[in-house]
């Protein structure tokens, strides 16, 4: 049980991807539950992603005072999270995460 | 005067009829929507030429553009409207004069000023629909604040590298409190970026024609908005709205898929801007106590569009 | 040249510096590589127009313009390039006289002349790259046909009334029998449509900015392209090489999933066009022994652009 | 067993949805075999929506002699049909079949 993991997808886009050694789409296995045995929730994968995956020094490009950092949507199968309650939303298998910075210009 | 049998002249049903003719535009009525109709592009760079292209050749009766810049030899490779020999002349008046030679018809404004907190108000009250073509987050919030303000729908676009994203604001535009309006750029984005994190087009470098597809998508969406009579929802209409989430489209020249749609919310209870509890109005934009370069941090201060 | 320290003048460097610095085009490589391309736009109408501006724009050295027409009033709602004083001249003609005034540097040449079987050969065979911006399907199976019997990537795009459609073919440009080479048109479209089911941008109409976006699109495609180096692979590079599939992109202005990405098929085994079977040869070009219109059907041959 | 049914959408676009009333997206019910006895097929689904669901009497503008007609793309869950099997794939629960007509404007 400990070990067992789902198959997410996460991609970046709008330039975030730089933070992410330029690779937009990346296919993660992730626990199932976190140390304290619940479910893993978004809010857990941008921890995640910040500490395991992220290379970049620039943590704060990603997140910023423990929260995703202003300017960047985070997307939940392609809609944005706060329809579907945010960090705390339990990962399920497949799910699609998209973060995207937006652009400003023109 | 659309009862009249021959409501466009003999020019304009030539001009227009390739496009008259789509049965989503509507022979008579959506080519008299679209006379009578005004719009606002604020930024006459690489979104807002194209954009002002398409919308003026389509036969928008009134068109406004706001540019206080110059034309720089840097810009031509995406701001197709102007040339070589406008170097040095101001953007607004560049545009215009292409503009005029495509189409004669709309009548055409220049402002050849930056948008600002003061002369907001006054620019943008004379039009029915505003295309936000800008480049800088300061310039944004301002441009949704003074749309939810004053009722336009807001169509906002922008660019960097090889990405681009569209997104509808204030659509419909309904008075700030009522949870039926379109949302907001500040629903979307409550709190402004870092500054250290916007990167302009000048810093990060664009492709010509990725902000080129997203200035023309913009010119699709007002088409689409005046065409389809959303300009001002009437009251009977607005009694029967339901909270209306928006959607962005993203842009990724590069990817394998290059287009994305993604669902975002409807207005935000306590949004700034266009909740019941908004903190904005007319007369505080004027007095300057809402200081966007500041809200903004400095670093993208440098050239407020 | 490209080991030179400074291979581009300093006007170029200027003039094209916001897309040098996109990391995907490379500061100097992929610059150099625009300026050493050539690029044929069959058509200057309404997809023609967008993407000749943006190619021109980005500084393809080399820019062939193909069009019999001259404009026309009806033309001038999507046709950006041209304007209302140049009604009745050549499309080629007024096309150029615009993108020579937005950027003087490529090289351009007017092709004032419908393509046919018999001038096709000679007027694709100088340049790297074609867009296929013509609106009937005879013309669309004969440049697909010369592309493939030249090596030449075709980026192909068409619109009626709200929608659009993109398909990059014969890319890599393999010679036919060369199953990892691109499909070409007729491998998705084997036999033509019935000429009765063809609808004409004049008889459907049109909506500027949806013909305007497909245009824009295929200027990013061409780019793509030529800065990645897939004008012409390398025998090396050929070697490796696995069969092709295509996507198309489709484009519903009124839809709210207005983008959608299909996967197509890889080069069709036994195609009349690029398969080792191939019945198509230049002499049978030139000599008219394929009669692309009777092929099409009369209804759609009024007008072969 | 003969009432099952699969739920698959059907879509038109690039002017075919004119012949089936202006709608471009079509929620369907299909039986799940046919009069045989047989998984239903897109083949199958062609014939159906032609005697079915087409209002318009240009039938001809959608099937000709039997096939779909020379200048229509059928894709099955966003992939050419020639790479699923064409018209003997057999149909399964939330298929999205969509028919293109190309278009030649410019
Ligand atoms: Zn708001
Ligand atoms: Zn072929």
């Amino acid at each position: 049980m400990a070990s067992e993991t789902i198959p997410i997808t996460v991609e970046f886009t709008g330039g975030l991807e730089m933070l992410f050694a330029d690779q937009r789409k990346h296919s993660l296995s992730v626990p199932a539950k976190d140390e304290r045995g619940q479910a893993v929730t978004v809010g857990w994968l941008v921890h995640y992603l910040c500490v395991e995956v992220m290379k970049d020094p620039r943590k704060e490009m990603f997140v910023l005072d423990g929260h995703v950092r202003p300017g960047i949507l985070v997307l939940i199968n392609d809609a944005d999270w706060e329809l579907e309650g945010e960090a705390s939303y339990a990962l399920q298998a497949r799910d699609n995460i998209l973060f995207v910075s937006t652009l400003h210009g023109g | 005067n659309g009862s009249a049998k021959w409501p466009l002249l003999n020019e304009e049903y030539q001009r227009y009829g390739r496009q008259m003719i789509v049965p989503s535009i509507g022979i008579q009525a959506g080519q008299l929507r679209l006379k009578s109709s005004s719009v606002l592009i604020i930024g006459a760079g690489g979104l807002g030429c194209p954009a002002a292209a398409y919308i003026a050749g389509a036969g928008v009766g009134t068109i406004g553009i706001v540019d206080g810049d110059t034309v720089e030899t840097s810009n031509l490779h995406r701001q197709i409207l102007h040339s070589t020999s406008k170097v040095g002349m101001r953007k607004a008046e560049s545009a215009i004069s292409y503009l005029k030679s495509l189409n004669p018809n709309p009548t055409y404004i220049a402002h050849t000023e930056h948008i600002s907190p003061q002369n907001a108000q006054e620019i943008v009250e004379r039009y029915d629909l505003v295309l936000d073509c800008t480049d800088n987050p300061a310039s944004r919030y301002l441009i949704s604040d003074v749309c939810v303000l004053l009722s336009k729908p807001l169509v906002s676009a922008s660019a960097l590298r090889t990405d681009g994203q569209l997104i509808v604001l204030n659509s419909p535009p309904l008075p700030p409190g009522n949870e039926a309006g379109g949302p907001c750029y500040r629903c979307v984005f409550p709190k402004p970026p870092p500054a250290e994190s916007v990167v302009s087009c000048g810093d990060g470098g664009i492709l010509g024609p990725v902000v080129g597809v997203m200035g023309v998508l913009q010119a699709v969406e007002a088409i689409k908005i005046i065409v389809e009579g959303k300009l001002a929802p009437s009251p009977e209409i607005q009694e029967g709205l339901k909270a209306t989430p928006t959607s962005m489209l993203l842009f990724s020249a590069l990817s394998p898929q290059p287009f994305r749609s993604v669902r975002l919310r409807s207005r935000r209870p306590g949004c700034f801007a266009c909740s019941k509890d908004s903190g904005l109005s007319l007369e505080g934009l004027q007095s300057g106590s809402l200081d966007y370069v500041l809200f903004c941090g400095l670093a993208s201060s440098a050239n407020v569009l």
